[in-house]
C-alpha cells in the first residue's frame, strides 16, 4: 500500500508522458488525475493506520525497504519508504492539495496546446515529492528534493516559448542548486560524522556528537551546528527564506495550478519539513536553531513589506508565502517543530487556495496579473470572490480560519521561548502578521472592488470558472476554514501524534509552553491582522488616492520595498556577472595563456628554432666546415682545459 | 569461469572484422554499405562478447580474472598478459559499448571513405580494450599509445575546419605526455619487471623515486584525463572530430588517464600520491571551477560539453586522490557515468549538426517544437550530465564529493559549488537550444529524430536511468578490487612512515 | 712472418669476391653497350647474395664466426662485423634494387652506378673488419671515394654536381681529420693495430692521445652525420639522385656506426670517460638539431635527412649507455632503422608524375585518395619512424632508452622521449598531407615489382615485429658479446 | 747546425707559401705557391731520413697531382676575383678559432712524449741506414705486411678513375673514333661500287 | 728545447701550422673550390709530416708507409675532386664558392 502510495503518481507521469500522444490528452488527465486521487486515498488510509493504528492505537509508523541504491563502503543508501507520523502527515498533504491542483489545472489548462505533458508534470513533482517525504535517509531526500527540482524546472519553465519563463526555470533550478549545494555538503558533513545517513542511526547516534567538533573550512567548529547549518542552507534554497529566495516571486511564470502546488502548498514547505524531519540533531545544535529562528523572522517580514507593494497578483501571493514560510522557519527555530507543520499544514490549503483562485481570476481576465488593470469584477466571478475572501482571511489569522490557529501558535511559541531570537522573531512575526492583513486587504479590493480599470473587450469576456476548477477550490476551501481546528490538538495540543518523528528535548518544549503565555500574546495577533485589514480598506477601496501619497513620504522606503530590496539587482552584480566575466576571462585565459605558454607557445617556439636551425644551414660549404671545426675546436678545448681529466698532462711528469 | 581466452578475443576481434572489409570488394556504394554492416556486426557481437564476461565475472573477487599469460618477449622479460578486475572490467563493457554506437551515429553522417572510417574504429576498438586489460605494463603502454594512430587520422580525415591544428595538438600533447610515462615503465621494468600484479604487490620503491616516477607516469594520465591546466587540446579536439570521434573520445579515451592512475599512480606508488594528493585535489577544484566557468560563455555546443567533461573529470580526480572508498568507487563511477553521458550529448550535438551542420548555439533555439522527442532525450541526458540524483551522473560526483569531504571539506566545499556551476551551464544550452523562441527558419524546419538515431539515443539514456536508480549492479563488482586497492595504498603507506612525514612536514 | 696462403684468407673471401665480381661486371658493363644498366644492376645484386652466402659458409667452417685477425692485423672478423655486414649487405642489395627503376626513369644510364655501389660495399666491409688504422682508412676511403661520385652521378643536374661537391669537400676534411688523429695516436703508441693501441692506451693515457682520439672521433661523427659534424646531411640527401640518397640513408652510417663501436670498444676502451662525454654531447645535440630543424622542412628528402640525423642521435644514447644491452640496443635500432628506411624510399622513389620525380612534401598532397597502396605503407612507416607503438619503431626506442635509464642516463633519456615528440610533428606532418590535404594528380602507377617487394617486406618487418621481436634482439646480443 | 738551417728554411717557405696559396688572387698563383709548398715538405723528409717519401712527393704530386690542379684551373678559364666583402667578417672569428687550436695543439707537442711501451709497439724497425736503404726498406715490408693495404688502393685508384670517366667524360655524337672492328668486317663490296663510265655522259 | 736542436716538436709544430692553415684557408676562401681542394692538399701533407717525423723518431717504418698510402689515396681524392670540380663548372659555369649554395634550409 505504501508503494502504491507513493510510485501511483508515477505510473501516471510514465504512462502520461511516454504514451501522451496516444492516449490523447483526456486518456492523459484520466491517468495522471487517478493516479494521484488514489495515491491522495491511500495516504488518507495511511494516515489513520499509523497516526491511530498499532497495538496501543498510538501510531504505527513502518519503514519498508525497496532495494538497495548504492552501497561503497561503510555507505549504505536504500531505496525504502519511512511512513511515520511526520511523512504521513505531509503525505496526505502533499496528495490531497495535488489532487485538487490536478483536477484543476484540467480546467485551467484547457486551451493548452500540451495538456498531457503537463499533468505529466505534475505527477512527477508530486511523486518526487512523496519519496523526499518518506525518504528514509538523507540521500533519497536529496533525490526527492532534486526531484521536486527539477520538476518544479519543467513546470515553470512550461510555456517555454516565453523567454521570461525559461528564465525564471533556469533560476529557480539554479538558486535551488545553491541551496543543494548546502544540502549535499550536509549531508557529507553528516556521514563524516555519524558514518551513516539513515535517519534512525543518525538520531541515535545526534546525542552522543553533541559533543564533537570537526575541522571545516579550515575552522575548529561544533560538529552538530555544522550540519545542521549546511542542511538548513537546503532548507533556505527550497523554501525561499531570505538570501536564496529570489527564485520565488519570478517562479510565477510558470500556469498557475503550478504556483498553487509546488510554490504554495508542497515543494517550498519541503525545507520545512527538512528541519522537522532532522529535529532529533537540530535540537542538540542550539546555534543553529538560532539562526534558524532569526532567517525565519527576517523572512517573515521583509517578503512582508515587499509584498505590500507589489501589483502582480500572483507575485503577491508568492511574496506572502516567502513570509508564511519565515514563520514556519522561526516556529522550527524555537523548537516549536509541531506548530511549523501545522501552519506548513493550513498554509498549503489557503495557500493554495489563494492561488487557485488568483488563477481563476486570471483565467477570468483573459490571462492578465496586473492588478493595476483590474477591479469591479466582484460581481461577475461571485464564487471565486468568496473563495479568495475566505484563502484571505485564513491568511490573515482571522478567527476561526485555519491560519488563525496555526499562526497565533507560532508567535506564542516564539514568545515562550524566552531568548532573545525568540523575542526578536515574535515581534518580527507581528509585524508581519499586520502587513499580511494589510495587502491580503489590499489585493482583494484593488482586485475586485472599484472601477473596472481592464480592457472592455476582456470585460465582456469575463466569466466564472467551469466546475471542474472550482469544485477543487471548494475542497480547499473546506480545509482553509476547518484545518486548523481539526488540527490544533493533535498537532500542537495536549494529544500531540507525533511519536519519534519529531523530538523536543524537555528543556525547548516551547508548544507546551505556547498555551501558558500572557493573554496579550496571544490577542495580538488578532488585533493586527483585524487591523490590518482595515487599513486595507481604507487605503484601497475608502481613500484610494491615499497609497499613492504614502509611497511619496516614504519615498526611500517605498523604493526599498518596491525593488524587492534589491536583492535581484545586488545578484545580478554579485555573482552572475562575475561568473560571466570569468568565465570569458578563463576562457581568454585558456587562449592566451595555457595555449600559449603550453602547447601552441611550445609549438611556436620550436617552430622558430627550427628556423634559426635552418637558417644555419646556408648552403655555404666553408660554413659547414667551420661549424664542423668549431665542433672540433670545442671538443679539444673542452678536454684542453679541463684539468680534472684525470691525465697526466706531459710536463707534469 | 570461461575456459577460453575470452580477453584476446575480445580485443583481436575487430582486427577479424577489418581482414573482412578489406577482403570486400565491387562497386563503391555496395562496398561501402557492405563495409558499414560488417562493421557494425563485429562490433555487435563483440559486445555480446563482453556481455557474456560481464555475467561470468566473478564480482565478489577482487582479483584478475580470465587471465592469460604468454611469453612474448623472453629476451626483456616481457609478458603477453591479459586480465581484469573490478576496476577495468566495466571500462571493457564501456568500450564495446560504445564502439557499435558510433558506427550506428556514423551509419549516415560518412559518406566519404567509408571503408577506412570503419577500419579505423575497429582497430580503436581493438586498442582500447586492450589498454583496460593489458596486465603487463609495456602491453599497456603499448595500447594505450597506439590509440592515438586511429584517433589522430579520425579527427584529421572526417573532422571539421580546424581539424589539422586539433588533431596535431591531440596527438603531439598525449604524445608527450605518454613518452614520459614510457620511461617511468622503463624504469620499472628494469628494478622490478613488468608484471603489474608484481609491480603493486612489490613495495620497495623508496619514496625519492617513487615521485619521480609518479610525476612521470601523472604526465600521461593527466594530459589524457584531462586535467587543468593540461586540457586546452580536449575542446578542440571535441570540436573539430566527427560525432562518433567526440563520442571515443570522451567516452572511453579520458578514461584512460582515470584508469591509469587507478592501475599505477595510486597502487605503485602510494607515499608519493599521498604526497601529491592535495595538489592533485587543488587542481581537480580548480578545473571544476575553471572550466565550468568557462563552459557558461561558450557559443559552441560541442566545445561547451568538451569543457564540461574537463569539469566533470574533475571530480574523477577528486574522488581517486581522496583514497577513501567513497571517493574511488565515486570517481570510478563517474567516469563510467560521464562515459555514456557525454558520449550521448554529443550524440545529441551530432543529430543536429547532421541537420544543419553547424554547432553554434545561436542558429538553433526553440526546436522543442519540432523536436518534442529529441528535446526529451536531450532533457534527460542534460540532467545526467547536471547530476540529478536518479541518473548515473549523481551517484559518482555525490560519492566522489562525499570521499572529498573527508579527507578535506575545503576543498569539498568549492568542489561542490561545480554541481551549482554544472547545472548553470547545462541549462543555459537547454534553454538556448531547445526552448525559446524559434528565430531560425532552417532551424525550426528540422525534423525528429529517426529511427536510426532512436536507435542508440534510447539505450544510451535508459542506462543513464538504470545507473543512476540502480547503481549497486555496478558497484558491487567494482568495490572489492576497490577495496584492496585501498588495503594496498595503506600497506604501502605504513611501509615506511617517516619518509613521507618527513616530506610532509618539509611542505609545510 | 707468416706465409701468406689463400685457405688463411678465409674470413676476406667475401670481398675478394666481391671485388672479383666488380671487376668482372665491369667489363661486362664495357662491354654491352645496350641494356648494360640492368644487367649489371643484377648482377651485383646476384654478387651481393653470393658474397652474403660466402659469410655464413665462412662461419659454419670455422665453427664459429669469430676468427682472429689476418692480414698482419689488418682484418678481423667476429660476430659483431659478421652481423653488422649482413646488414650493410643487405641495404646494398636493397638500394641497388630500388634503384633500378629510377635511373631508368631519370634516364641516369649509367652501369657504373652498380659498380660503384659495389665498391662502396666493399669498402663499407673492409671498415667494418678494419682491426688497423691503416685499413681502416683505406676502407673508408674505397666507400667514400665512391659515394662522392655517386652523389655527383647525374652530371647534367645542377644539384647533384652541388651535393657532390660539398660532400667531397667536407669528407676529405674529415679524411684530414682523421689522418690527424691517426698521427697523433701512432706517434703516442707507436703502432696503428687497434688491440696494441688499446693496451698501450689502458696502461698510460695523455693528452695527445686524448686529442688524436678526438680527431678520430669527430671524422668518424661526420661520417654518421652526428651533429656537429652534420652540415652536409641535408644537402646532400636532398641533391643526390634519389636513389643514391636511398643508398646514403640505409648504409654507410651503419658501417660507420659499426667502426665507431668497434674503435670505442677496442683500442679506445680505455678512454671511456673521455668518449662518453663527447658521445652524450653529440647524441644530445644530433636529437635537438634532427628534431628542430626538421620541422622547418618542405622537401622530404631533406626531411629524412634531419630524421636521420635525429635517428643517429638516439642511436648513439645506446653507446653512451654502453654495455651489452646498450649495444645491442644499438644494433636493433639500426636495423629496424634500415629497414624503415627502405621502405621508404621505396615509396619516395615512387613520387613520379607524368614521367617527372617530384621531391616535396605538398606533392603527397590527397595520397590516400589516389593511390592508398602507396598512402597507408607510408603513413604506417611514418608513425613507426616517430615510435608510436605498435610499430616496430617503437620497439627500438624502447631498447633504447631501457639501456639508457639501465646505466643513469636520466637526463639523457627525458631528453630523447621530448625531441621524439618534436619529430613526431613532421612525420604527422607528411601523414597529414596524405590524408588530410585535397588531393591533387594521381601518381604513375607503374612501379616495378621488385620496389613492390621491398615496400611489402619492409611493411611486414614494421608490423610484424610486434610478434616475435625475440629473434633479432637474441641474434644482436651475441653479435654484441663479443666485443667485450 | 746545418740541419737546423736547412729546416728553419724549408719550414718558413713551406708556411709562407701555404699562407700564399690560401690568400693569392690568381688560382694559378695558388697552384704555384702549392708546388713550392710541396717541395720544400720533400726538403724536410729528407732532413727527417725519408728519401724515397720525398722523392714520392715531388714526382707524383709536383708532376702529376699538382700539374693537375694547373690543367684544371687552365681549362675552366677561371676569372679571378677579389676576396668578396662578406668573406672578411669570418677572419676574425677564424682568427681566433684557429689560434685556439694552434696554441693547443702546440703546447701539447713542444711537450710531448711517447708512451712507455712505445718502442715495443713498433711493427716493422727500420733498418740501419747502413745495411738497407730506406726505398728498400720500405720496399721490404709494403708487398709483405701491407699488402692488404696495397691491394686496396689499388682499389681505390680503380674507383678514382671510373669516377673521373663517369664524371667527366662525355659521348659526343659528332666525334670519330677509329672502329677496328667496323674496319675489319668491310668487305670490298661494301665500301666500292665498279661502274661502267660511258665517255662524255658525266657519272 | 733549444730553438738549434730540431727535435720532434718542431716538426710537429710546423704540422699544426699547417694543418691549421689548411683549415682556415677552407673557410676563409669565397673565390672558388678550386682552392679549397688546394687548402685539403695541404692539410694532408700536414698529417705526413707528422708520419714521417714520428717514424723517424720512434724508428719505425709504418709511419712512413702510412705516409705513402695517403700520398695514394690524396692523388685518387684529388682526381676525384677535380673531376667533381668540372661537373659543377659544366652545369654552373662558375665555380665561386658562394654560388654553390642552391640549396639551404
Amino acid at each position: 500500500m505504501e508503494i502504491l502510495a507513493v510510485f501511483a503518481p508515477l505510473v501516471g507521469f510514465l504512462l502520461a508522458f511516454l504514451f501522451g500522444k496516444k492516449m490523447g490528452d483526456k486518456g492523459a488527465q484520466l491517468v495522471t488525475c487517478s493516479g494521484i486521487i488514489i495515491a491522495a486515498i491511500l495516504s488518507c488510509v495511511l494516515f489513520v493506520q499509523v497516526i491511530c493504528g498499532g497495538e496501543s492505537g498510538h501510531g504505527d509508523p513502518r519503514t519498508i525497504t525497496l532495494m538497495t541504491w548504492f552501497t561503497s563502503g561503510t555507505l549504505a543508501v536504500d531505496w525504502a519508504l519511512r511512513v511515520d507520523q511526520l511523512a504521513v502527515i505531509m503525505m496526505c498533504v502533499v496528495t490531497i492539495v495535488s489532487s485538487c491542483v490536478h483536477i484543476y489545472s484540467v480546467g485551467y489548462m484547457s486551451h493548452d496546446a500540451h495538456k498531457a505533458r503537463f499533468m505529466a508534470y505534475l505527477s512527477l513533482f508530486s511523486f518526487a515529492m512523496l519519496m523526499l517525504v518518506t525518504s528514509d535517509n538523507l540521500v533519497q531526500l536529496f533525490f526527492g528534493w532534486e526531484g521536486v527540482g527539477v520538476a518544479s524546472y519543467l513546470l515553470i519553465g512550461f510555456w517555454n516559448h516565453k523567454e521570461s519563463a525559461n528564465a525564471a526555470s533556469i533560476k529557480a533550478f539554479l538558486v535551488n542548486r545553491v541551496g543543494d549545494f548546502g544540502l549535499a555538503l550536509g549531508i557529507f558533513a553528516a556521514f563524516f560524522l555519524f558514518g551513516t545517513v539513515q535517519f534512525d542511526a543518525l538520531f541515535a547516534l545526534a546525542p552522543e556528537a553533541a559533543k564533537a567538533n570537526m575541522t571545516f573550512f579550515g575552522y575548529e567548529l561544533h560538529a552538530l551546528t555544522v550540519v545542521c547549518l549546511l542542511l538548513f542552507m537546503g532548507a533556505m534554497g527550497k523554501s525561499a527564506q531570505l538570501g536564496l529566495h529570489t527564485w520565488l516571486p519570478d517562479a510565477m511564470e510558470g500556469p498557475t495550478p503550478v504556483s498553487a502546488l509546488i510554490h504554495a502548498a508542497t515543494m517550498v514547505t519541503a525545507g520545512v519539513f527538512l528541519v522537522a524531519r532532522m529535529s532529533p540533531m537540530f535540537e542538540y545544535a542550539p546555534d543553529a536553531l538560532m539562526v534558524v529562528t532569526v532567517v525565519g523572522g527576517v523572512t517573515a517580514f521583509v517578503a512582508a513589506t515587499i509584498g505590500m507593494t507589489q501589483f502582480d497578483i500572483k507575485r503577491v501571493i508568492a511574496y506572502s508565502t516567502m513570509s508564511q514560510l519565515g514563520y514556519m522557519f522561526f516556529a522550527l527555530g524555537v523548537s516549536a517543530y509541531g506548530a511549523a507543520i501545522f501552519h506548513l499544514m493550513t498554509h498549503a490549503f489557503f495557500k493554495a487556495l489563494l492561488f487557485l483562485g488568483a488563477g481563476s481570476v486570471i483565467h477570468a481576465l483573459s490571462d492578465e496579473q496586473d492588478m493595476r488593470k483590474m477591479g469591479g469584477i466582484w460581481k461577475k466571478i461571485p464564487t471565486t470572490y468568496t473563495l479568495m475572501w475566505i484563502g484571505s482571511l485564513a491568511l490573515a489569522g482571522v478567527p476561526f480560519f485555519a491560519g488563525y490557529y496555526s499562526k497565533d501558535m507560532i508567535l506564542e511559541s516564539a514568545f515562550a521561548d524566552h531568548s532573545w531570537f525568540g523575542n526578536f522573531a515574535f515581534w518580527m512575526g507581528i509585524a508581519a502578521a499586520l502587513m499580511t492583513a494589510f495587502y491580503s486587504a489590499r489585493l482583494l479590493f484593488m482586485t475586485f472592488h472599484g472601477k473596472p480599470r481592464a480592457s472592455k473587450k476582456v470585460m465582456d469576456h469575463i466569466h466564472e470558472s467551469p466546475p471542474v476548477m472550482l469544485v477543487p477550490l471548494m475542497i480547499l476551501a473546506f480545509g482553509a476554514i476547518f484545518a486548523g481546528y481539526l488540527g490544533y490538538e493533535s498537532f500542537v495540543g495536549h494529544h500531540q501524534v507525533w511519536g519519534e518523528s519529531i523530538k523536543v528535548l524537555p528543556a525547548n518544549d516551547t508548544v507546551t509552553a505556547a498555551h501558558h503565555v500572557p493573554l496579550w500574546v496571544k490577542k495580538l495577533p488578532i488585533v493586527m491582522g483585524v487591523l490590518g485589514l482595515f487599513l486595507g480598506w481604507v487605503f484601497y477601496s475608502k481613500f484610494t488616492n491615499l497609497p499613492a501619497i504614502a509611497s511619496k513620504i516614504f519615498k526611500p522606503l517605498h523604493a526599498l520595498f518596491f525593488n524587492k530590496w534589491f536583492f535581484d539587482g545586488l545578484y545580478n552584480k554579485i555573482f552572475i556577472l562575475p561568473a560571466l566575466w570569468f568565465g570569458k576571462m578563463f576562457f581568454a585565459t585558456d587562449k592566451n595563456v595555457v595555449d600559449s605558454l603550453g602547447p601552441d607557445g611550445v609549438a611556436k617556439s620550436s617552430y622558430g628554432l627550427g628556423g634559426m636551425l635552418s637558417r644555419f644551414q646556408s648552403g655555404y660549404v666553408f660554413q659547414y666546415a667551420f661549424v664542423m671545426m668549431l665542433g672540433l675546436i670545442g671538443l679539444i678545448s673542452w678536454f684542453y682545459f679541463k684539468t680534472d681529466l684525470g691525465l697526466d698532462v706531459e710536463g707534469a711528469e | 569461469m570461461i575456459d577460453f581466452p575470452i580477453l584476446s578475443l575480445l580485443t583481436f576481434l575487430p582486427l577479424i572484422g577489418v581482414a573482412f572489409i578489406l577482403l570486400i570488394r565491387g562497386e563503391k556504394q555496395r562496398v561501402e554499405q557492405n563495409a558499414r554492416r560488417v562493421a557494425l556486426y563485429t562490433t555487435m557481437f563483440n559486445f555480446i562478447l563482453s556481455v557474456y564476461l560481464l555475467i561470468n565475472f566473478d564480482g565478489s573477487s577482487a582479483e584478475f580474472q580470465f587471465t592469460e599469460k604468454v611469453e612474448w618477449f623472453p629476451a626483456l622479460g616481457l609478458n603477453y598478459s591479459m586480465g581484469v578486475d573490478g576496476i577495468s572490467l566495466f571500462f571493457v563493457i564501456l568500450s564495446t559499448f560504445l564502439t557499435p554506437i558510433c558506427l550506428l551515429a556514423s551509419w549516415t553522417s560518412i559518406k566519404t571513405r567509408v571503408k577506412e572510417y570503419m577500419i579505423a574504429f575497429l582497430i580503436l576498438e581493438t586498442f582500447m580494450i586492450g589498454t583496460f586489460c593489458a596486465l603487463d605494463t609495456v602491453l599497456f603502454y603499448i595500447f594505450f599509445e597506439s590509440v592515438l594512430i586511429p584517433m589522430f587520422i579520425i579527427i584529421g580525415v572526417w573532422g571539421g575546419g580546424r581539424c589539422v591544428y586539433a588533431s596535431y595538438k591531440f596527438f603531439l600533447y598525449t604524445l608527450l605526455g605518454s613518452v614520459l610515462m614510457l620511461l617511468g615503465i622503463i624504469w620499472l621494468g628494469i628494478t622490478i619487471g613488468t608484471d603489474i600484479p608484481t609491480i603493486i604487490a612489490d613495495n620497495s620503491i623508496p619514496f625519492n623515486v617513487q615521485i619521480w616516477l609518479w610525476l612521470a607516469f601523472f604526465a600521461s594520465f593527466a594530459v589524457k584525463m584531462p586535467m587543468w591546466p593540461v586540457h586546452t587540446w580536449l575542446p578542440d579536439a571535441h570540436v573539430q572530430a566527427p560525432t562518433a570521434g567526440s563520442v571515443i573520445l570522451a567516452g572511453v579515451l579520458l578514461k584512460m588517464g582515470g584508469y591509469g592512475f587507478l592501475r599505477f599512480s595510486l597502487p605503485m606508488f602510494p607515499e608519493a600520491s599521498e604526497y601529491f594528493a592535495p595538489m592533485i585535489m587543488w587542481m581537480s577544484v580548480i578545473a571544476i571551477i575553471y572550466t565550468s566557468l568557462v563552459a557558461l560563455v561558450q557559443e559552441d555546443m560541442k566545445k561547451l560539453i568538451a569543457y564540461s567533461s574537463v569539469a566533470h573529470m574533475g571530480f574523477v580526480t577528486l574522488g581517486l586522490f581522496t583514497m577513501t572508498t567513497q571517493g574511488v568507487e565515486g570517481g570510478i563511477f563517474q567516469m563510467l557515468s560521464h562515459g555514456i553521458i557525454s558520449a550521448a550529448l554529443f550524440l545529441c550535438v551530432g543529430v543536429v549538426y547532421n541537420r544543419l551542420h553547424t554547432r553554434e548555439i545561436s542558429r538553433y533555439g526553440g526546436l522543442v517544437k519540432n523536436m518534442p522527442k529529441y528535446a526529451t532525450v536531450f532533457m534527460l541526458l542534460m540532467l545526467g550530465s547536471v547530476g540529478l540524483p536518479g541518473t548515473s551522473g549523481f551517484v559518482g560526483e555525490f560519492l566522489a564529493l562525499m570521499g572529498a569531504f573527508q579527507v578535506n571539506t575545503t576543498i569539498a566545499v568549492f568542489a561542490t559549488t561545480g554541481v551549482v556551476l554544472g547545472a548553470a551551464y547545462m541549462l543555459v544550452l537547454y534553454r538556448r537550444v531547445i526552448f525559446g523562441a524559434q528565430k531560425n527558419e532552417d532551424a525550426a524546419a528540422m525534423s525528429d529524430l529517426t529511427k536510426l538515431e532512436y536507435s542508440y539515443l534510447v539505450p544510451l539514456a535508459l542506462i543513464v536511468l538504470w545507473l543512476g536508480i540502480a547503481p549497486s549492479y555496478v558497484m558491487d563488482k567494482v568495490s572489492p578490487s576497490v577495496q584492496k586497492l585501498i588495503g594496498q595504498y595503506e600497506a604501502g603507506l605504513k611501509k615506511s612512515p617517516t619518509s613521507l612525514d618527513i616530506a610532509l612536514r618539509e611542505n609545510e | 712472418m707468416e706465409v701468406l696462403s689463400f685457405s688463411s684468407l678465409a674470413p676476406i673471401y667475401p670481398e675478394l669476391f666481391l671485388a672479383v665480381s666488380a671487376l668482372f661486371l665491369l667489363m661486362v658493363g664495357v662491354l654491352r653497350h645496350d641494356s648494360n644498366l640492368r644487367i649489371v644492376s643484377w648482377g651485383s645484386v646476384i654478387a651481393f647474395t653470393i658474397a652474403l652466402f660466402i659469410m655464413s659458409k665462412s662461419g659454419v667452417d670455422t665453427g664459429g664466426i669469430d676468427s682472429g685477425s689476418i692480414l698482419n692485423g689488418m682484418f678481423v672478423q667476429t660476430h659483431f662485423t659478421f652481423f653488422m655486414k649482413v646488414l650493410v649487405i643487405g641495404g646494398l642489395i636493397t638500394s641497388i634494387t630500388l634503384s633500378v627503376q629510377y635511373l631508368q626513369q631519370d634516364n641516369i644510364m649509367r652501369f657504373e652506378y652498380p659498380i660503384l655501389v659495389l665498391f662502396s660495399g666493399i669498402g663499407m666491409m673492409l671498415m667494418i673488419s678494419a682491426n688497423d688504422m691503416l685499413s681502416l682508412y683505406m676502407g673508408l676511403e674505397l666507400q667514400s671515394l665512391s659515394l662522392y661520385v655517386l652523389a655527383t652521378i647525374r652530371r647534367d643536374h645542377s644539384k647533384s654536381a652541388e651535393s657532390g661537391m660539398k660532400y667531397f669537400i667536407l669528407g676529405a676534411i674529415s679524411s684530414g681529420m682523421l689522418l690527424f688523429g691517426i698521427s697523433l695516436l701512432y706517434g703516442f703508441t707507436g703502432s696503428t693495430n687497434f688491440e696494441v693501441i688499446g693496451t698501450t692506451l689502458a696502461n698510460e693515457l695523455s693528452l695527445g692521445a686524448v686529442i688524436g682520439f678526438i680527431f678520430v672521433l669527430a671524422a668518424l661523427a661526420f661520417k654518421i652525420s652526428a651533429v656537429p659534424f652534420h652540415m652536409w646531411t641535408p644537402d646532400v640527401y636532398e641533391g643526390a639522385p634519389t636513389s643514391v640518397t636511398a643508398l646514403f640513408a640505409l648504409v654507410p652510417k651503419v658501417a660507420a656506426f659499426a667502426l665507431i663501436i668497434r674503435l670505442l670498444f677496442v683500442p679506445f676502451a680505455a678512454l671511456s670517460d673521455q668518449w662518453f662525454q663527447v658521445m652524450w654531447l653529440l647524441a644530445f645535440l644530433s636529437m635537438a638539431v634532427g628534431a628542430f630543424a626538421g620541422l622547418r622542412q618542405e622537401n622530404i628528402k631533406r626531411l629524412l635527412a634531419y630524421s636521420s640525423i635525429g635517428n643517429i642521435g638516439y642511436a648513439m644514447i645506446g653507446i653512451v649507455a654502453g654495455g651489452e644491452t646498450g649495444l645491442m640496443a644499438v644494433m636493433v635500432y639500426l636495423t629496424l632503422y634500415m629497414v624503415m628506411t627502405a621502405g621508404v624510399f621505396g615509396i619516395i622513389l615512387c613520387m613520379r608524375r607524368d614521367g617527372r620525380g617530384f621531391e616535396n612534401i605538398s606533392d603527397l598532397a590527397g595520397l590516400s585518395k589516389n593511390s592508398p597502396w602507396l598512402a597507408y605503407p607510408l603513413a604506417i612507416l611514418m608513425f613507426s619512424m616517430s615510435g608510436i607503438p605498435p610499430m616496430a619503431g617503437f620497439f627500438s626506442k624502447y631498447l633504447i632508452f631501457q639501456a639508457s635509464i639501465e646505466s643513469g642516463l636520466y637526463s639523457l633519456a627525458v631528453f630523447g622521449v621530448l625531441t621524439s615528440v618534436v619529430a613526431a610533428y613532421y612525420y604527422l606532418r607528411v601523414i597529414k598531407t596524405m590524408f588530410f590535404d585535397d588531393p591533387v594528380d594521381k601518381f604513375d602507377s607503374a612501379i616495378e615489382v621488385s620496389r613492390k617487394i621491398i615496400i611489402a617486406l619492409a611493411l611486414f618487418v614494421v608490423i610484424a615485429f610486434i610478434f616475435n621481436p625475440s629473434p633479432l634482439i637474441e641474434i644482436s646480443s651475441n653479435a654484441v658479446r663479443g666485443l667485450f | 747546425m746545418i740541419s737546423a738551417i736547412a729546416f728553419y728554411l724549408f719550414a718558413s717557405i713551406t708556411l709562407l707559401s701555404a699562407i700564399m696559396v690560401i690568400t693569392a688572387r690568381n688560382p694559378v698563383h695558388s697552384v704555384l705557391f702549392l708546388i713550392l709548398a710541396f717541395f720544400n715538405a720533400s726538403g724536410l723528409f729528407v732532413l727527417l731520413g725519408a728519401e724515397f717519401i720525398a722523392m714520392i712527393l715531388v714526382i707524383v704530386y709536383v708532376g702529376a697531382v699538382a700539374v693537375l690542379f694547373l690543367f684544371v684551373v687552365m681549362m675552366l678559364d677561371i676569372s679571378f676575383a677579389d676576396l668578396r666583402k662578406g668573406a672578411m667578417q669570418y677572419v676574425p672569428v677564424g682568427l681566433i678559432a684557429g689560434g685556439i687550436l694552434l696554441f693547443e695543439l702546440i703546447s701539447i707537442f713542444i711537450a710531448w712524449g711517447f708512451a712507455k711501451s712505445a718502442n715495443d709497439n713498433i711493427a716493422s724497425p727500420t733498418p740501419e741506414a747502413s745495411e738497407v736503404t730506406n726505398t728498400e726498406a720500405l720496399g721490404l715490408i709494403l708487398y709483405t705486411d701491407y699488402i692488404f693495404a696495397f691491394q686496396v688502393s689499388g682499389l681505390i685508384l680503380l674507383v678514382a678513375m671510373i669516377g673521373a670517366i663517369v664524371l667527366t667524360h662525355r659521348r659526343r655524337p659528332g666525334v670519330r673514333k677509329q672502329k677496328v672492328a667496323d674496319q675489319q668486317a668491310r668487305s670490298r663490296s661494301d665500301a666500292m661500287e665498279v661502274q661502267k663510265v660511258t665517255p662524255r655522259t658525266g657519272v | 728545447m733549444e730553438l738549434l736542436e730540431i727535435g720532434l716538436a718542431h716538426y710537429l709544430s710546423l704540422a699544426a701550422m699547417l694543418f691549421t692553415l689548411g683549415i682556415f684557408g677552407i673557410f676563409l676562401n669565397r673565390k672558388n673550390v678550386i682552392v679549397i681542394l688546394m687548402c685539403i692538399e695541404l692539410m694532408l701533407l700536414a698529417v705526413n709530416i707528422n708520419f714521417v717525423a714520428f717514424s723517424t723518431h720512434l724508428g719505425d717504418m709504418t709511419g712512413q708507409v702510412f705516409s705513402l698510402f695517403i700520398l695514394t689515396v690524396a692523388a685518387a681524392e684529388a682526381a676525384i675532386g677535380l673531376a667533381i670540380l668540372v661537373v659543377l663548372f659544366r652545369t654552373r659555369g662558375s665555380i665561386a664558392v658562394e654560388d654553390v649554395s642552391s640549396m639551404k634550409g
